[in-house]
């Protein structure tokens, strides 16, 4: 039976709850829950981070870390250990509460934003009628939790950073909503679970993922481009901007502090790239039908992987934007296109099924596609130049 | 219900549509914007043909009503209709306006906000479109409202001239006063009726039940509740229409662009009064049981459009501004139509209207073209001559003057006046309106024979005739590129002229006594029947003879000898200086409601500042300062002369003296207090209230 | 908090600056402790920022993110180069200029070494001239590949460009480490002639590089040259305009970026420049992408340079025998060496008294004359808008401050 | 009466009572976003999650940066030598006290009876169908609301050139 | 430069530059030629045979006290541009190696934490008594006492000498030898001279200036290739 | 005290200290924020009386809160703004020097 290792941690947990008095059952089936994500994810960023520092080196042909543990394996834990043994400095003028409670609020929401995301088959924390809404919640505390760091350090370069990233987190979390407004139109629900589960069905061994559809595949691109933007990955980096501002909003932190700061960055790219997956890439169904027997978790983290090697990737290849063009290509393209991506959507599910509504809807969308980025082209007046040369 | 009422909404539409997509084009993209809007309003008129058609096949009211917004147990229905009414008013404003569109996109060729104009444009003919189509009152007055702004922004269009700004002010301002009016009238009618629609399958507020209720309830002054609410409403009419005492605003309106005077004077905003007092005779109308007089309502709405029509034509004579006249001219010829509606039902009010919508149409546009050939001169007596340089012009306006002036037999204007006059004759009430209105008549042919005299006829007397220096640099005339002398305007504006010249001929013939169908279409029956009544070949002949004498008059006074110079004092004035400034002047209306109400109302602001400031606070500080002083005094007294016991009260007074003078604090805060205490005091009162 | 609320006047800085005059400079008086909500915002960019090259500091004065006044301020790096220079043989003076743009310290020992040169009337053998221009034009690859990788870097591009830049620039280094001993302090040139001759094989290894160099053009080209952010980020950002490069005396890749035909190889084609077919990029936007663009193609010219000389070059000796290292004593009188080094005109001016050591030792640096428009460069500019133009202006601290 | 609203209501007065009493603004705008934090959570509590997300979302989200933000540019060394009430706080506060008193008297007063259906939480589908059915005009009031609002904040809010002065 | 310029899908330079890096982290696994790293420790640069950092005196023979060819000079001393080079003249004079007495220094100091490594000092020595070496780590707990080398941890064997610079060692003892060998004659010519003449003053001055000449063709071979015809 | 009774007293407190908030505080801003507060205590109001409503089928009351959110913010957007212009104008937020109404 291909269920067992599929649900093995759904099992493993009932069969630990059998030992557990039932008048703490609640408590403790809460525990039992959390504490894998506790683990599993912090792990990961462990991971990342060492798989970040490899990929990039790897990318500008170096060789990455590779002094600690084979390979460089024990790194992340170098890294922690280091983190939490230097010295924690404050600034003297800082307001030492608030300064304090900036990374851990971070954290707090980057983890909390699990709490909706399906890891696996039956393996979402809490299945709320309006998960999604959940995510996007949790998501816009750790606006305030950027502020509270810049604010607090009393700072020029962190208060010009934290005012970046906010003023960024804002523009960006409307495109990122609307974005998702099209899976959440088709699907017609604000559950993750059911989201994915609308999305495990296979139609001969293809899966219907929303990402197959052309306002799905828009959806998934113009999602993760602002995804990149909220979780602050190059090419948005600029609240960290380290070549500009230093490093924006926790320029004043150090130590563990700067370490969970750390954490929370990455744990919210891995949020946003879990609820990327959910909506878009199905969640923990197998690509194929035919695969269906490697555990659903699996998929899940693979696919993450996936997303992180990307971002990753990404990172390794393009410079910067400015602040303003970082705004107007919120406002000029990513928007409209969203908007546009709404209508598109609508438009599918009036349409009959079929080859002719797959080419009807990827023309609709490629059209304005080329327009606004030919209009845009031309109003910034960007060009590939000719040089004249003196002999 | 035929397939054209639910489309109906389209007509209005469709040029709001126009209006918004042309506020969305850059400014620069002129064409697109024109384009739309004559499209729209094309569509629109085809569409007019349609349901005209079709109200022709079934005259009864067709409605088409949604239920648009619920509270409570209420719900507000909008809805459109169509009925012979809305049928005629339709094909009119959509034809005219198009011819208007049409005629703009030569006249203000070269002005920067060409876009915006055209925007404004399609809104206000939208607005006005929906005015007529709508059944029920409230989306009435929202259209109303609507082509109540527009009108603003095209009175101002030129905002640039503070002149123009202000005109737009006063209009807008001057029609609100009226608007107020109608909103309480509205209020209350949905107040008595339980709705605003006027035909709902018989729970309408215009048909028999609602009526017949309404007419038999009695307020103040007996009068019944369909006149009051009627006359409330008429307030409305009266500020869009500009009847005396709230015409002041319509001649200075002049200052806005040439076709948006004759977008406003003749075909819509100045109709959408006489047009709502139309819709709503069956309210005005409506007699309680035992009555055969007409109502107080209809008495009041003819002696009103007396009073407006005779007040136009005095004032018109003694004006010098080509547009003016024109504008006073409404005025009185609206007085017309009121005095139609109020003797004789909508059928003789409407027929006036329409056949005055194309003939003031056509004079505005022959005015504007006239403007634009002098190169935005104005004044009459800077003209002269023009039938030589631009005869087409001259040739259309010539018949819109004769039109106006009621030349007999030939003309619209002669049988829409005609009817008129025939039954302010026959009126039970008073034979005064009659009189009035003929006297009217006679000036209306007089001071038109005059404007076509001193305009086409004599020499030219343009200043400088050469490159032409502006006398009035802030007007439109800058605007206008001309060369040094009159020129014909493009054939873009004259064929609109030469169409609405034809039909200033021909529509008079729907309407004849021998073959009056226009009144039998709008009253509903189908016998196009000529009425032998009494009468009325005299009337016709009196009409006649009055507008041929007017004429003759006007001839003997300015056409005889030709105008020399511009300097030269007019006939007129040099007869009676005195009366002619009185009459140039507007019999000082303006300068009266400057001085009376406009400055009561800076005095009454200021008083209420003043007295806020100091009086009131002074009060409160002087009392709380006295208060203070005195407690001083006492506690002086007190601590020395007097025992302990007084102590307590001086305190307490003390205290009531600064609370007083808290009151006055002016910040927010405080407010805020006394809300949260009055909040205090509600709960209380509400719980006790309870309780008991 | 001496200081209260003092009203400021709004500068007129958001146009570019009109030709050929330097921008407005307003006056604001901003207080050192001027908090987000007066409005001006005092940074202190440097002298420890990642992104000033070295030592540098840009006192800003910002307007939200608008820069509204940008002070630059330098001297940390400052060594009295010149006055030591007076005090030191003409010879012992070679080491002391690798320190001067140390990124390309062969182009520096010979600007110095022509400036001795023409005090000293010295003639140079031909096999010297040809590795004097080889090496010249090595260390200009070397440092343009750099400078873009550092520009790319500065603007964000998390190191990607600057580590390929960096690949390429270590082969450079390793054939001046087989030349001269030395990866950056070359010490390589004499006056009359260079130190060493090509060692054995050198030219082989030097030949396979060059060889190989195009590639790694090509490779920038598609990773960046017409990247959209890029484009975004560059194009129309700080436009110097030729009229306002004239009058700053800007030169080097930056002048011919605003368009300015001028290249000293050509201008004076000192050395043997005149032998060599090769063209001048020139710019038409002055702005940081032409700045960009012109050193890319400008390291397509060296490379076809290098191919020409590395072809050409003769066998024989490579220093004049005539001229003694050590105890040199030119005549009194005075002489002016300038060459193209990669940041622009680099000269020496020397005062010789007839005694061993100069009487007066002056350095035209490029990089410091480049940087005198940064301000009119940035005023109205973002702060990220600022790295990128410092980036595209290409200076090296040692050079700047001396 | 459960722990758990116990735990948030004393959390949400006493985080209440900081943000109007606390001397920082900053700070106050801090502890405001815990209350709305709380009051997120009692609407959770109640069965209204999308309540409860929409105000994190909002509050948390929007209107409490909205406020740092004004602080932020409000904020002069010399606002902060303010006293942080006013003259008449007294007053007000024993207005405060006053309603309070009333309001809780009306509460206590009044048997109020709460009748504890069977809690079925408010799904999103239910509430995106009223929206669209019984609720749209309210729904398109509100949105033209906002747009005005946004345009409105925009226009007052945009630094005129003219009168920096 | 002539490329398309026509308007193109937004992002196609993007995707463009994703491509290169991607092509980049593949082929760091592929070609070793990518990855430039050593690992330094472990592994390093072959070291070059021109390589130079900081000076140290070259002796002959075994003895460093003895075999040291410095003579005392203090050319090198007085030409070192950042004056790291600081020397004590003896007064009496030692026979060198080849039993000629000369002058050494009693004191020899470089301070290598203000030495630039420029080898003017090497270029201006007329003995060939100072050379370039090529260890670079130096890594000491003080910043000051350890950097300062005194003689003798200056002194090395030209053995050593030979191991680091084999071309240019063996041209200098070539040049040396050649030296000697006209010293030799000279002295020899001198001496026979001198049997008729009174004796000569000193040998040093004649042995300067063929120093100094023979400075000009301590030079490695010329490139082979360079004259080739392609 | 029964379950309603309780959030009522809540939220009555919670108006209290809103309004205490808004009466006392000299920066406008948190002025705003106090009336924010009053308005919080309006929408558990709403969901108190929804949740212990006949039926919660009836959504009359989630409804309103939502409403209520959304106006709120539209308050705040311009109410905010509203204080920022007054601040370029008078350089202050302090209300008791914002008297200017009083001529």
């Amino acid at each position: 039976m291909t269920q067992t290792p599929d649900q093995v941690f759904v099992i493993l947990k009932h069969w630990l709850l059998g030992y557990v008095p039932t008048s703490v059952h609640a408590i403790a089936s809460a525990v039992l829950s959390i504490l894998p994500l506790m683990v599993v994810f912090p792990l990961l960023f462990a991971i990342t981070t060492l798989l970040e520092r490899k990929g990039l080196g790897r990318i500008q042909n170096r060789l990455g870390p590779n002094r600690t543990g084979p390979m460089g394996l024990w790194q992340p834990l170098a890294d922690g250990i280091k983190s939490l043994t230097k010295e924690d400095i404050v600034p003297f003028t800082a307001d030492h509460i608030v300064h304090f409670l900036a990374p851990v609020l971070l954290v707090v929401a980057a983890f909390l934003a699990y709490a909706v995301l399906p890891v696996g088959r039956n393996m979402a924390l809490v299945n709320l009628n309006a998960g999604v809404l959940f995510f996007f919640a949790v998501g816009s505390v750790v606006e305030l939790a950027v502020f509270m760091a810049g604010w607090s350090s009393r700072s020029k370069y962190s208060m010009l950073g934290a005012m970046r990233a906010i003023a960024q987190m804002i523009s960006y979390e409307v495109p990122l909503v609307l974005a998702s407004v099209v899976v959440i139109m088709q699907a017609g629900s604000l559950s993750t679970v059911d989201i994915v589960e609308r999305q495990a069905t296979y139609t001969g061994i293809f899966p219907h993922w929303y990402v197959f559809t052309p306002w799905g595949f828009l959806g998934f691109i113009l999602f993760m481009i602002a995804a990149t933007a909220e979780s602050n990955r190059s090419p948005f980096d600029l609240p960290e901007g380290e070549s500009e501002i230093i490093a924006g909003y926790y320029i004043e932190y150090s130590g563990f502090k700067f370490a969970l700061f750390f954490l929370g960055e990455y744990l919210g790219m891995f949020a946003t790239s879990g609820i990327a997956i959910t909506l878009f890439l199905g969640g923990w169904s197998a690509p194929l039908s035919v695969l269906t027997f490697i555990p659903s978790w699996a998929w899940f983290f693979l696919k993450l992987l996936t997303l992180i090697c990307m971002f990753i990737w990404v990172r390794g290849t393009l410079p910067r934007l400015r602040m303003d063009q970082l705004m107007n290509f919120a406002w000029e393209f990513i928007l409209p296109m969203a908007l546009f991506n709404m209508v598109i959507a609508g438009l599918w599910r009036f349409m009959n099924p079929g080859a002719v509504r797959w080419f009807v809807c990827a023309f609709l969308i490629l059209v304005p596609m080329f327009v606004l980025s030919a209009l845009l082209k031309r109003k910034k007046k960007l060009q590939l130049r000719t040089y004249s040369f003196a002999e | 219900m035929t397939w054209i009422v639910r489309y109906v909404c389209l007509i209005p539409a469709l040029p709001m549509l126009a209006a918004g997509i042309s506020a969305l084009l850059p400014q620069r993209s002129r064409k697109p914007a024109a384009g739309l809007a004559i499209v729209s309003m094309a569509a629109s008129f085809a569409l007019a043909l349609c349901a005209f058609a079709a109200a022709l096949s079934n005259p009864s009211p067709q409605v088409f009503n949604f239920s648009w917004l619920q509270f409570g147990d209420q719900t507000l229905a909008l809805g459109w209709l169509l009925d012979p009414l809305t049928a005629v008013m339709l094909v009119m404003v959509t034809f005219v306006g198009l011819l208007i569109f049409i005629y703009s996109t030569g006249y203000m060729e070269h002005d920067e906000n060409f876009t915006r104009f055209f925007c404004f444009l399609a809104l206000f003919a939208g607005g006005m479109l929906g005015v007529i189509i709508a059944n029920s009152l409230l989306l009435l007055f929202m259209c109303w409202e609507i082509v109540g702004l527009t009108s603003y922004l095209l009175i101002g269009f030129w905002y640039q001239n503070p002149r123009a700004a202000a005109a737009a002010k006063k209009a807008f301002i001057t029609t609100r006063i009226g608007d107020l009016g109608f909103l309480i009238g509205m209020v209350w009618l949905y107040a008595q009726a339980h709705t605003l629609l006027f035909y709902d399958s018989g729970r309408g507020a215009l048909e028999s039940g609602a009526v017949s209720h309404l007419a038999v309830t009695t307020t103040i002054y007996g009068l019944t509740l369909s006149s009051a609410i009627g006359l409330l409403i008429f307030c409305g009419a009266m500020g869009k229409s500009g009847q005396v005492p709230l015409h002041v605003w319509l001649p200075d309106a002049m200052e806005g662009p040439t076709p948006v005077s004759a977008l406003i004077h003749a075909a819509t905003m100045v109709a959408a009064g006489v047009f709502l007092i139309a819709r709503i005779y069956p309210l005005m109308s409506a007699h309680g049981v035992e009555v055969v007089t007409p109502t107080i309502a209809l008495q009041v709405v003819t002696w009103v459009g007396a009073i407006t029509a005779l007040f136009g034509a005095t004032v018109a004579v003694a004006q010098w501004d080509i547009k003016r006249i024109l504008a006073y001219s409404t005025v009185s010829q609206l007085g017309y139509m009121m005095i139609g509606l109020g003797v004789g039902g909508p059928a003789v009010g409407m027929f006036h209207l329409i056949t005055h919508a194309f003939f003031k149409a056509l004079l505005f546009l022959g005015a504007g073209s006239v403007i634009h050939g002098c190169s935005g001169e104005q004044d009459i007596r800077r003209m002269g001559g023009l039938r030589k340089y631009m005869p087409l012009t001259f040739l259309t306006y010539g018949i819109g003057m004769l039109a106006l002036s009621g030349f007999p037999l030939v003309v619209s204007g002669f049988w829409s006046k005609d009817a008129i006059l025939y039954s302010a004759h026959h009126w039970s009430v008073s034979q005064l309106p009659f009189y009035m209105a003929s006297l009217g008549a006679l000036l209306t042919a007089f001071y038109m024979t005059r404007q076509v005299c001193y305009v086409f006829f004599g020499t030219l007397r343009l200043p400088g005739h050469g490159p032409v220096s502006h006398s009035e640099p802030d007007s439109e005339d800058t605007r206008h590129h001309g060369a040094g002398h009159p020129h014909e305007s493009p054939a873009v504006m004259t064929a609109p002229l030469a169409i609405l010249a034809f039909f200033a001929f021909a529509l008079g013939f729907l309407g004849t006594p021998l073959w009056p169908w226009f009144q039998s279409f709008l009253n509903g029956d189908h016998s196009v029947a000529a009425e032998h009544e009494p009468g009325l070949v005299a009337t016709m002949a009196a009409s006649s003879v009055i507008a041929l004498l007017g004429i003759f008059l006007g001839w003997l006074l300015y056409g005889r000898q030709s105008i020399a110079t511009c300097e030269a004092p007019d006939v007129l004035e040099r007869a009676q200086p005195q009366t002619f400034r009185v009459l140039h002047q507007a019999y000082f209306i303006d300068a009266i409601y400057d001085a009376t109400f406009v400055r009561l109302t800076r005095w009454t602001a200021k008083l209420a500042d003043l007295l806020d400031r100091f009086l009131f606070h002074g009060i409160v500080q002087a009392i709380s300062f006295g208060v203070l002083g005195l407690a001083w005094v006492d506690s002086f007294v007190d601590n020395y002369v007097v025992n302990f016991g007084f102590d307590s009260s001086w305190r307490s007074i003390s205290m009531g003296g600064r609370a007083m003078a808290a009151l006055q604090g002016g910040r927010v805060q405080a407010y805020l207090r006394y809300i949260g205490l009055a909040l205090v005091a509600l709960v209380l009162y509400l719980l006790w209230g309870v309780a008991r | 908090m001496t200081t209260a609320w003092a009203p400021i006047t709004e500068p007129n800085a958001t146009e570019t600056p009109s030709l050929g005059q330097p921008a407005p400079r307003p006056a604001v008086p901003v207080t050192s402790d001027s908090a987000l909500a007066e409005q001006y915002l005092e940074i202190s960019m440097g002298p420890q920022h990642p992104s000033t090259h070295g030592v540098f500091r840009m006192n800003v004065v910002l307007d939200g993110e608008r820069v509204i006044q940008l002070k630059p301020v330098f001297g940390y790096l400052h060594r009295n180069h010149e006055k030591i220079a007076e005090t030191e043989s003409y010879l012992g003076n070679m080491p002391y200029t690798d320190r001067l743009d140390y990124i390309c310290s062969i182009t520096n020992n010979w600007a110095y070494a022509l400036a001795v040169e023409k005090l000293g009337g010295i003639e140079v053998p031909e096999r010297a001239e040809y590795i004097r221009v080889i090496t010249g034009e090595l260390t200009r690859l070397q440092n343009h590949a750099c400078l873009l990788g550092f520009l790319l870097q500065d603007m964000g591009a998390s190191g990607t460009p600057l580590m390929y830049a960096f690949r390429e620039r270590e082969k450079v280094l390793d054939l001046f480490e087989s030349l001269t001993g030395a990866r950056m302090m070359c010490n390589y040139l004499r006056f009359g002639g260079c130190r060493v001759d090509l060692p054995a094989g050198w030219l082989d290894r030097a030949k396979a590089f060059l060889a190989e160099f195009p590639r790694f053009l090509d490779e920038f080209e598609r990773l960046l040259v017409d990247n959209e952010i890029l484009m975004e980020r560059t194009q129309n950002v700080g436009v110097l305009s030729r009229e306002l490069a004239v009058s700053s005396a800007i030169s080097g890749p930056m002048a011919r970026a605003s368009g300015l035909n001028y290249d000293i190889r050509k201008a004076d084609a000192y050395s043997i420049y005149s032998r060599f077919s090769f063209r001048v990029p020139l710019g038409h936007h002055g702005d940081v992408y032409d700045r960009y663009m012109i050193r890319f193609l400008e390291m397509h010219e060296s490379v076809k340079i290098l191919e020409q000389a590395m072809r050409d070059i003769p066998a024989g000796p490579i220093q004049n025998p005539a001229v003694k290292a050590r105890l040199f004593r030119p005549k009194p009188g005075e002489a002016y060496g300038r060459i193209e080094s990669p940041k622009g005109e680099l000269g020496f001016y020397l005062i010789s008294d007839g005694s061993g050591i100069p009487y007066r030792y002056r350095v035209r640096p490029p990089s410091l004359i480049n940087l005198t428009v940064l301000e009119d460069l940035c005023l109205g500019r973002n702060v990220a808008d600022v790295i990128a133009i410092l980036g595209s202006v290409d200076i090296v601290m040692g050079e700047v401050d001396r | 009466m459960s722990i758990s609203f116990l735990i948030i209501a004393v959390l949400i007065v006493g985080s209440t009572a900081a943000a109007m009493g606390l001397r920082n603004p900053i700070h106050c705008v801090l502890t405001l976003s815990i209350t709305f934090g709380g009051i997120a959570a009692l609407f959770l509590q109640l069965g209204a999650e999308f309540v409860g997300l929409t105000q994190i979302m909002v509050y948390v989200g929007a209107v409490a940066i909205l406020a740092v933000f004004a602080i932020m540019m409000t904020q002069s060394r010399r606002g902060l030598m303010l006293g942080t009430f006013s003259r008449n706080a007294l007053v007000g506060l024993l207005t405060a006290v006053a309603v309070f008193s009333v309001l809780g008297w009306a509460v206590l007063s009044q048997p109020v009876a709460g009748v504890t259906a069977a809690v079925s939480p408010v799904s999103v589908q239910q509430i995106g169908s009223s929206l669209m059915h019984e609720y749209v005009l309210p729904l398109e009031l509100i949105g033209l609301l906002l747009t005005a609002a946004l345009i409105g904040a925009i226009v007052i809010a945009m630094e005129r050139k003219e009168d920096t002065e | 430069m002539s490329r398309d310029r026509g308007s193109r899908l937004l992002g196609e330079g993007i995707i463009k530059g994703l491509a290169e890096t991607a092509r980049n982290f593949f082929g760091s696994y592929i070609s070793k030629q990518r990855l430039t790293t050593v690992q330094y420790p472990e592994e390093r640069i072959p070291q070059d045979e021109s390589f130079r950092n900081f000076p140290f005196l070259v002796y002959d023979g075994s003895d460093p006290e003895a075999g040291l060819r410095c003579v005392s000079c203090q050319i090198c001393e007085k030409e070192c541009p950042p004056k790291c080079i600081f020397i004590e003249k003896s007064k009496d004079k030692k026979p060198d190696a080849v039993g000629k007495p000369q002058f050494y220094p009693t004191v020899f100091d470089i301070d290598v934490s203000v030495c630039m490594s420029c080898q003017i000092c090497v270029e201006v020595c007329p003995f060939e008594a100072i050379k370039m070496d090529v260890k670079y780590d130096y890594p000491t707990e003080s910043r000051f006492a350890a950097l300062l080398f005194d003689k003798h941890q200056l002194a090395k064997s030209n053995d050593y000498y030979h191991q680091i610079h084999p071309t240019e060692a063996s041209a200098v003892d070539a040049a040396l030898a050649a030296e000697r060998e006209a010293a030799a004659t000279k002295a020899a010519a001198a001496a026979a001279k001198a049997a008729a003449a009174k004796p000569a003053a000193t040998a040093g001055a004649p042995g300067t200036a063929t120093a100094s000449a023979a400075t000009s063709t301590v030079t490695p071979p010329s490139d082979t290739t360079a004259g080739e015809p392609r | 005290m029964t379950g309603l009774q309780a959030y009522l007293l809540l939220s009555s407190l919670l108006f209290a200290i809103g309004l205490a908030g808004a009466l006392t505080r000299r920066n406008a801003i948190l002025v705003l924020i106090g009336i924010e507060l009053m308005l919080n205590a309006a929408n558990i109001n709403f969901i108190a009386f929804w949740h212990y409503g006949p039926a919660t089928t009836y959504i009359t009351g989630v409804m309103f809160a939502i409403f209520s959110i959304s106006v709120a913010a539209a308050e705040a957007a311009v109410g905010l703004a509203i204080i920022v212009a007054a601040y370029r104008h008078s350089h202050t937020i302090d209300l008791d020097s914002m008297n200017s109404l009083k001529g």
